[in-house]
């Protein structure tokens, strides 16, 4: 199995899943992780709220390592993605690349994020520091650009 | 007549007021874009949730489809906007 | 200060390192890390010796992180390379680029390891599990052409 | 005669057999490359490290420069093969 893949609300230990993907191997030479971080820059967001499908997420990001593993030649690969109200400064996403090259990793990291954008079942809904009614995040048009690129 | 388990998520969910349901559908809807012009006639409700039916998303047994795929066999059909996950 | 660079004998700690980095932030949304581990598929390596030129390899990590941040708007970056013998399946080096956006961390984090392939003053010479004299690894042209590409 | 700390690195500190030496430098040795061929002069341990001599990458106080920078004011020149690290 060189794809593990999770939705839950907790948040994740960066370390010990780099730590589990390479355990008792000598054969990887590049890792690469990518967290996604909820942000605030200017101080009116409260959290966001994660929706998704369960279920479908789970399948989907699956899907989308399996095809990355496949095409780039990943040794392993781990997405595991939150659901649930997220603060800013804290952790959304986490996708995990290991291969024998760094350049397989780069890729193998990038293109799994580009796909999860735009193809894993979940949407965030803004709840704002003043109390008002948060909007749901708009998709962006950069998103599908960066996955027709691959 | 079919019967047939709908979800829905995120605005889609908030105007429509319901994550699922489960409705019985006549015979000459045969596509995603049949049962979409379908729900349509049930209300105002979903008239709102699809207004802007080219950027709804559609999935059959969990899996993304495009709207003119056929909805015979599906047990299980989702609607949604774009994703913004990750 | 965005950039932080150590060269040193002792492994690090990914996860201290990237707490480090956010730490009291809420306006980073991305962080990648890259690990560049040793590597033996074969089971012919016993382990790498690292030669580096002390204090120019300071200088030059400095230099491409410093560039990174301002290339791609990075709000932080990090650069820890090892020396010394080091081990098949030990960390030699880690870079981590934090940004707003995930393509700007992605292309950080990306730059700095192909300049520090071919800039950063390191030399491998390989011990081989056999006892037998090791040989010094030889530059590869396929990073000179990935330094070329940016 | 201007006096310069000389390094060496990898298999260049190897074939010369030592990583550093002060050497007293003649007055027409300007650049780089004036002083590769001045070191091969000095016995065939320098004329096996530097043989191949466009492979051969220089520094002068810890910068990366070209063989043909001149060398007047350098404190210290480096000496080494293509980099390896990452």
């Amino acid at each position: 199995m060189t794809a593990t893949v999770r939705v839950q609300r907790e948040d994740f230990d960066l370390a010990a899943e780099v730590a589990a993907l390479c355990r008792g191997r000598t054969d990887i030479g590049a890792v690469v992780t990518f967290s996604g971080l909820c942000r605030d820059e200017a101080g009116a967001l409260a959290a966001l709220e994660l929706e998704h499908y369960p279920g479908m997420a789970e399948t989907e990001i699956s899907r989308i390592c399996r095809e990355a593993v496949a095409r780039f030649g990943l040794q392993a690969a781990t997405a595991i993605h939150r659901f649930g109200r997220i603060a800013p400064g804290e952790n959304i996403v986490l996708v995990i690349a290991a291969a024998p090259h760094r350049q397989a990793a780069f890729d193998g990291a990038n293109f799994i994020m580009d796909f999860l954008k735009t193809s894993a079942p979940f949407w965030k809904k803004e709840h704002r520091a003043d109390g008002s009614a948060g909007e749901w995040v708009s998709a962006k048009d950069a998103d599908d650009a960066a996955r027709q690129q691959w | 007549m079919s019967t047939v388990n709908l979800v829905y998520f995120s605005w889609v969910r908030e105007r429509i007021g319901k994550g699922e349901e489960t409705l019985e559908l006549p015979a000459d809807v045969v596509t995603i874009a049949d049962l979409l012009a379908h729900l349509k006639s049930l209300g105002e409700e979903y008239e709102a949730a699809f207004e802007h039916e080219r950027v709804i998303r559609a999935a059959i047994n969990q899996e993304h489809v495009e709207h003119g795929e056929p909805i015979a066999g599906a047990r299980e059909i989702a609607f949604f906007p774009p994703m913004t996950g990750g």
